[in-house]
């Protein structure tokens, strides 16, 4: 009927999304159309997507893209403007993210689920120790209560926080922290400004924080390492994804909204993993329908009544709908600090920060000179390097990259 | 002449496979290398196509020259390639050795040897870097907080108290540190590929020639004298091999310096290009050009020690 | 004979034990990783339940239920015995060529094939993307299988070559006054004499195909995907993944490790490259 | 038929010239044995017949048709090599239909000729053995069946025996020249031993260097060798070769006598010297005298049960008829 | 110094005894040579003696001394293997120093020697050489040396010469046999090689299937064959055995008598055959001889210019003094 039987559909390996092929099975009964999935570690799913977008595409129907890549791909031509009918409501959809994911005012992907930042602290340690978190707490408040739970002869570390290399891992965090610090990676010009004061004041902290109270071995660890860390009950603190909190197993856990240094750009990140049709794809139409389903408010309701999942399993962060839900909140203690988490973060371009995005910016050259400069903040983390040294590596790559792509 | 033509155009497909499979696509990298070649780029749209008109001379090869990670990379890689073969080589000699006369369960124990060389570089890593070296979770971390426990238990005892108290505490490495992350790949490939000596060993020294052991038992030789004087030199031309099979591999590591520390500390010119190839393709191009003639530098400094023996 | 009765009772024994400990140490991160591929992940980080614990088939299932396990498998059987085999058929006449026909460019030409795979794979990732998809070849069998095939056909023909130079000259020649063609010589004399050897190589062959991640992954979607892009896929998964991460990796490489098991001893041979003479 | 003849043939190999220009013709059913020392060329000269190596120059005819440039398996001739080169993976049955198969006979003449073989060479009971179940003589015996069966125009040996303990060279020796007798086929062999060249051969072709040297009879060659080279090199002790005053008594610059040819006597005789080693081997004692002019030291055949001692003096006596003499040049003089 | 003696030795490999109980003993100086068939158990002996392999029974003294359990690097024995078994990557100049060397002799000292060993075995130019850039008799050579700087009390040689082509191993036979005749140690000798046990030995040791058959001088041997199986295995072509009537006749079981103590005759003689095969060496003929009852064919040496036909009568005579005759046992009867 000329119609596409089939679409290849590539996931980043999170369970959400797992979760989305057993749900989609009834998609596929309902509609004939068959999915099949790609699904990949984080790096080598960017990677596959981006040399197969930028060379053409065709390989895949749908991609799971982030907030990082949507604007500027949608800005470029390589994926399709998502517009959908009223019944989609796209309003629905958390104002921040939806912003996050558009490039001058259209939306290029559709969040699955979109997360932020948030502290989750042991209430039973912080207790025994007779220190508090509040939120938006100061960041010296929170190193002292990092100490104070700090007990490595009994396999506790004060903070669990990321750090290992990356753009989205390590660089995903004290971007956060920088900004607290107000701090920002480019000036109006895109001059890189990874030398401030306010980035040495921020790094300083965070090797001090994570130093003397994480786990040993930290410049390796991030969401899936401390993950584990955490539910063996080794972490008195982690300022993480909001996403975390649903897979945390130990008892006694508090939330917190993200310690702040006093800035205005806040301390909470923003990121959605969405979906998108490249612009090479032979089945434009049934992608777009694809999409238009797996980010719907059905879609939620379909996982929520999954005998395999049910409500603790439902994608969060993308729709305000969905935290209005009875059931989801009867199993969600996070939902509440998740949705403010979200809420309060500023993606746009400020006087503060020239770019889109808050834990990133949004321009092609980021993921270059985040990874250049993740590695340089690892090797003062590991002691390789001071921090001053470190900073100024990355100052010196990130101009020579900015440089050469013409800004 | 007349008889001859036709064996010798039997080996045409293969060079001219491999002809077409170096060339053509090391042209295009040839090419891009020269000109401005990105992925994506808001401010210069036109560099996204590959393009004369964007040619640029020699401007990648000088960026990458002076990016960051240039020269550490090829040092670096000549320092795990190098280790890499130095440990291999030592340990698959003395482990070929310690394993060629018969022993009860000599099979079995060859087998248990020989398995790390069938799995697949990514395991590897995946395996060494969480499972074993984690210096929380992994082998090592629980290793090295059981015996701090004991240890502590100990210093409580009456008696013997005071001795452990002497005892420091033993922090466990983190093989994910800049300063250690070369070492895990070191110690995870050489884990992978001393196998592969010790069986290229192993066959050489079964063709050891016997009647030379016995000459040098008459003339007076220990058994270590026999071991430096004739199996040394007998597993010269194996040695060589190995050497040089394993620098072809080595070279290219990609997946361990992935998953050990993403560049942390320890990089390659296969993972610079991978980095560069993020965005600016023709950055990559000019490092894989760099990587090329390094790897044929290191293939004619090899051909100089290896390649007289090999034709014999 | 004299010199081992001579070593005393003590030394046989210290011997016999010291290899035993260097295998099974060698052997050990194997043997751990399939005995966590039992274990929850929970399970998995706490140190008492490091040997003792309930095995639990749930990793396995998981798998299964998530990936398509029998399809990634498959894929890596038909494209590693495909690229062996096209391998072997251009292989073998090359190093025939080579072994019993030389001239004076032969070993040069031996060592260029060999300098080919110190080429590093990344440095032409985008070219070999544009070829493969404008040649519409992107995701097939028949674009990993001749990736595969071209990446191992130095080390190929190499082995045949050191093989085939064992053969006495004058085999060959024999075959030749008894009146036999090029064609002839090849399939009457060299592949049964040298039968041995090509197992061998066919075997290593096979085990560097059915490792082999760069390009599996990169040039494939779904329908070519080898096991390794199933591990590409698990190395990281999000959450407590040490039992998940356990059982893909073991369903990758046990395959290939009880081939490598059964086959050791033709193996041995294979990998000698001609190192014994 | 077999009539081999080779027309002006040189043979380089990269610089070096193996073999300068050559002229040889070998007679249809003739048994030619090549001799001549170590790397002179003989097995490329074999080879070159074979054509299992390019002539550099020359030509090649078999039968008189121009064989220069035909592959070896095109022309018609069988060689059996040194070693064997049997198949190993094939079965003496295997081995020697090979060549059958590779014409395309008929299974039915393949197994006659095989039993015939087989038969006529003490095979019968190993044909289901491969190769390496064989001893070295039975291999020898199997690389001529697979030559025989092929009705060749000419048979080629390279050294067939040289792997032979002494007893089955003897008996492969008779063996060989029976087959000769018995197929009248033209046989071209190449040797380094004596014993097989003088007995076996209706001609031997002397090289050195790629030079041949002398072509003859055997008994032609012991008795009338050309030149220095091929009195030194046939027969065993070497002749004694003398030069100086007593060669001059006889108008020659050298002359030779063999040891068989001298009589040894303690008493008298026309030379005197003194014993050096004298080597007992039971049916002939060999002398070596020292102390004669103009060749030190001579050597001497005496009978077995001779006596002379080391050190004691001795008189010897030549044989004038069986005197060689030589020229400056090197060359006979009749 | 170097006297050997064997005390009722014995070995087995495994199951099968390969040396049943042997009493030898050679004399301090001596040159004593193995011969027998292939497998007969000579290289074992060899071996035993320089304790390479442990004795299953019995007792090896060296100058009276048990060293029956003595490593073999203790014995003072110095050993030339059959394949030179010299090491490889090893300088000419470095292999001969290695016994040095190891016995942590000074570098003068050794450098002495080298220049000495070097010197008496010609090898001085080759000092710098690789074994593999050797002819097989400078190798051969080499061995030697290495063995002759040790200063052992006895010299043992497997088959050394068994590789080396005709030429050569005339040369190597005088060579060793001057070296022996020099030095006087006490050398044992493996051969397979009729002429080199003749002519090398003081004394020859006849083996069977490790049983010794006879010791004696190599004329010993030859002119007193203790049994049929010494008989035929001394002296080449083999003596001719001849049974039945003709043997009765002279009271035995078998006569034997060797080719060259047969004269033959185209007129007359005692007995009568025709000719087979007449193998021409140029100084001597071999004619095979049929029809002689009692022994087929008999093997007949005459003049190198006889000119006996294949299918011609030929009468025989034997010298009747040569004659050997053994009892139904086998054993000689004088
Ligand atoms: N393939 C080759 N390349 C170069 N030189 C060669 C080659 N084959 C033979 N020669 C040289 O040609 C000469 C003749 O060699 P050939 O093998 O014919 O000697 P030969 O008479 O058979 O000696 P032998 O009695 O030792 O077998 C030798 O000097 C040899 O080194
Ligand atoms: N290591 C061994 N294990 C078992 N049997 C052996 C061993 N070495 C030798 N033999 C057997 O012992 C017997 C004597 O062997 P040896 O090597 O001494 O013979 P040889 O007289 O030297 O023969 P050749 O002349 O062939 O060298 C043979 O039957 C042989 O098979
Ligand atoms: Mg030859
Ligand atoms: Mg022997």
């Amino acid at each position: 009927d000329g119609h596409a039987k089939e679409l290849t559909i590539a996931i980043v390996n999170n369970g959400h999304m797992i979760n989305m092929q057993k749900v989609a099975e009834a998609y596929t009964e309902e509609t004939g159309v068959k999915l099949n999935w790609v699904s990949l570690e984080e790096g080598v799913l960017r990677e596959q997507v981006t040399s197969d977008t930028a060379t053409g595409g065709g390989q895949y129907d749908v991609i799971n893209i982030g907030m990082q890549e949507a604007p500027i791909w949608g800005a470029a031509g390589w994926i399709e403007a998502l517009e959908f009918g009223a019944e989609y409501d796209a309003d629905d959809i958390l104002p921040a993210i939806r912003a996050g994911l558009s490039h001058e005012g259209t939306m290029y992907a559709a969040p699955f689920y979109g997360e932020s930042s948030m502290v989750m602290y042991r209430k039973d340690l912080t207790d025994a120790a007779g220190v508090t978190i509040a939120d938006n707490d100061s960041w010296d408040n929170v190193k002292a209560a990092a100490a104070a739970m700090h007990n490595p002869d009994a396999g506790v570390y004060g903070a669990c926080l990321r750090g290992k290399p990356g753009w989205g891992d390590n660089m995903a965090f004290v971007t956060t922290m920088v900004n607290s610090f107000g701090g920002a990676w480019f000036d109006a010009d895109f001059k890189p400004t990874i030398n401030s004061d306010e980035w040495k004041a921020a790094i300083n902290f965070y090797v001090d924080l994570l130093g003397n109270y994480g786990p040993p071995g930290s410049e390796g660890n991030s969401f899936n390492e401390i993950l584990a860390l955490y539910n063996e009950g080794k972490c008195g603190m982690w300022i993480d994804a909001t996403i975390a909190a649903s897979f945390l197993e130990v008892d006694g856990v508090a939330y917190a909204q993200s310690p702040n240094a006093g800035n205005p750009v806040g301390a909470n990140w923003l990121w959605a993993w969405a979906m998108a049709v490249p612009t090479g794809t032979d089945n434009t139409d049934e992608a777009k329908a694809f999409i238009e389903w797996a980010t719907s408010k059905e879609y939620v309701q379909a996982v929520g009544n999954h005998p395999d999942f049910g409500w603790a399993k439902v994608p969060t962060g993308q729709r305000s709908s969905t935290y209005a839900l009875p059931e989801f909140q009867a199993v969600a203690g996070f939902a509440a600090a998740e949705m403010a988490a979200i809420e309060s973060a500023a993606p746009e371009a400020t006087d503060l920060k020239p770019y889109v995005g808050v834990q990133f910016a949004a321009i092609p050259e980021f993921p270059e000179v985040g990874s250049a400069v993740a590695q340089e903040i690892a090797a003062a983390l590991s002691g390789a390097k001071s921090v001053d040294e470190a900073l100024a590596a990355s100052q010196a790559a990130a101009e020579s990259i900015m440089t050469e792509a013409g800004y | 002449m007349s008889n001859r033509t036709l064996p010798r155009l039997l080996q045409s497909p293969a060079v001219v496979l491999l002809l077409i499979w170096m060339l053509v696509p090391l042209s295009m990298t040839l090419y891009f290398s020269f000109i401005r070649y990105v992925l994506n780029n808001l401010r210069k749209p036109e560099w996204m196509t590959p393009a004369l008109s964007n040619w640029r001379g020699f401007g990648n090869y000088e960026f990458v020259l002076k990016s960051k990670d240039f020269i550490f990379a090829i040092q670096n890689s000549l320092l795990i390639v190098c280790s890499i073969l130095f440990l291999t080589v030592i340990l698959g000699v003395l482990i070929a050795v310690l394993i060629n006369k018969s022993f009860p369960g000599q099979g079995i124990v060859r087998v248990l040897l020989i398995s790390p060389f069938f799995v697949m570089p990514a395991v590897n890593a995946v395996l060494w870097i969480n499972m074993i070296l984690d210096p929380v979770l992994g082998l090592q971390g629980i290793a090295v907080g059981s015996i701090n426990d004991l240890v502590d238990g100990l210093r409580a005892a009456p008696g013997v108290g005071w001795f452990f108290s002497l005892w420091p505490e033993l922090t466990p490495i983190s093989f994910r540190a800049t300063q250690t992350s070369a070492y895990a790949v070191i110690i995870m490939v050489t884990w992978q590929w001393t196998p592969f000596a010790i069986l290229i060993f192993m066959t050489s020294l079964q063709s050891e020639d016997q009647q030379q052991k016995e000459a040098a038992i008459l003339d007076g030789a220990s058994t270590w004298s026999q071991f430096r004087f004739l199996t040394l030199p007998h597993l010269g031309r194996p040695i060589a091999i190995v050497v040089m099979i394993q620098a072809i591999f080595h070279l290219s590591l990609y997946a361990e310096i992935e998953i050990v520390s993403r560049g942390n500390g320890n990089k390659n010119l296969p993972y610079l290009i991978g980095e560069f190839a993020n965005n600016n393709i023709g950055a990559a191009s000019a490092t894989g050009i760099f990587a090329v003639i390094l790897a044929n530098i290191v293939a004619i400094f090899l051909l100089r020690i290896v390649g007289k023996t090999l034709m014999e | 004979m004299a010199i081992v009765a001579q070593s005393s009772k003590y030394g046989q024994f210290s011997r016999t034990l010291l290899a035993w400990i260097v295998g099974l140490l060698f052997f050990f991160p194997i043997f751990w990783l399939v005995l966590t591929s039992f274990k929850t992940d929970a399970d998995a980080v706490k140190p008492e339940f490091l040997f003792f614990f309930t095995p639990t088939l749930e990793n396995y299932t998981n798998m299964t239920d998530n990936y398509d396990y029998w399809r990634f498998a498959t894929n890596s059987v038909i494209t590693s015995v495909f690229a062996t085999i096209f391998a072997l058929a251009v292989g073998i006449p090359c190093a025939y060529s080579m072994a019993f026909n030389p001239t004076r460019a032969t070993k040069d030409v031996l060592m260029w094939m060999l300098s080919t795979k110190m080429l590093p794979a990344a440095a032409v990732l985008y070219p070999m993307t544009f070829l493969t998809k404008s040649l519409g070849l992107f995701d097939t069998h028949f674009m990993v299988i001749l990736v595969l095939c071209l990446i191992n056909l130095p080390i190929v023909i190499w082995m045949l070559f050191t093989y085939f130079k064992e053969i006495p000259k004058e085999i060959i020649e024999a075959g030749q006054m008894d009146g036999v063609n090029t064609w002839g010589e090849i399939k009457e004399i060299l592949i049964p004499l040298a039968w041995g050897g090509i197992a061998s190589t066919a075997l290593l062959c096979f085990i560097f195909c059915w490792n082999e991640a760069y390009w599996t992954v990169r040039l494939t979607t779904t329908d070519a995907a080898t096991l390794s892009k199933l591990i590409e896929g698990n190395r990281a998964p999000e959450g407590l993944f040490f039992g998940r991460l356990s059982a893909v990796s073991a369903a990758a490489v046990g395959p290939i490790i009880v081939l490598g098991w059964f086959c050791q001893k033709q193996l041995v041979q294979g990998l000698s490259f001609g190192a014994v003479k | 038929m077999g009539r081999i003849v080779l027309e002006q043939v040189t043979k380089s190999f990269g610089e070096t010239q193996v073999i300068p220009p050559l002229d040889l013709t070998i007679e249809d059913g003739e048994f030619a044995v090549f001799v001549g020392p170590s790397g002179c060329g003989k097995s490329t000269l074999l080879r070159l017949i074979a054509g299992l190596e390019d002539t550099t120059s020359g030509k090649v005819l078999i039968d008189d048709e121009d064989m220069t440039s035909v592959s070896p398996s095109k022309r018609g001739l069988a060689m059996v090599f040194q070693s064997y080169a049997l198949y190993p993976h094939m079965t003496v049955r295997k081995n020697i239909a090979f060549p059958m198969r590779m014409a395309g006979m008929s299974e039915e003449e393949q197994n006659k000729r095989i039993e015939a073989a087989a038969a006529s060479l003490n095979l019968t009971d190993y044909l289901d053995r491969k190769p390496g179940q064989l001893s070295g003589g039975q291999r020898q015996r199997v690389a001529i069946g697979r030559a025989i069966v092929r009705d060749p125009s000419a048979f080629l040996f390279d050294e067939p025996l040289s792997n032979l303990d002494a007893a089955l060279r003897v008996g492969m020796r008779l063996e060989i020249t029976e087959m000769h007798e018995r197929m009248q086929t033209t046989m071209i062999y190449v040797t380094h031993d004596q014993v097989e060249a003088m007995t076996m051969a209706n001609k031997i072709v002397v090289l050195q260097a790629g030079v041949i040297e002398q072509v003859g009879s055997p008994l032609e060659l012991y008795h009338k060798p050309r030149n220095k080279f091929v009195a030194g090199f046939i027969g065993s002790p070497k002749m004694n070769l003398i030069e100086g005053a007593e060669a001059n008594k006889h108008g020659a610059e050298t002359i030779g006598i063999r040891p068989e040819h001298v009589t040894a006597s303690k008493t008298s005789g026309l030379w005197q010297g003194t014993v050096g080693v004298a080597e007992h081997l039971g049916s002939d004692t060999f002398v070596h005298v020292h102390g004669i002019e103009g060749c030190d030291p001579m050597t001497v055949r005496a009978a077995g049960d001779a006596t002379f001692k080391h050190g004691e003096e001795i008189f010897l006596t030549p044989d004038e008829t069986q005197l060689h003499k030589f020229d400056t040049a090197g060359l006979r003089i009749e």
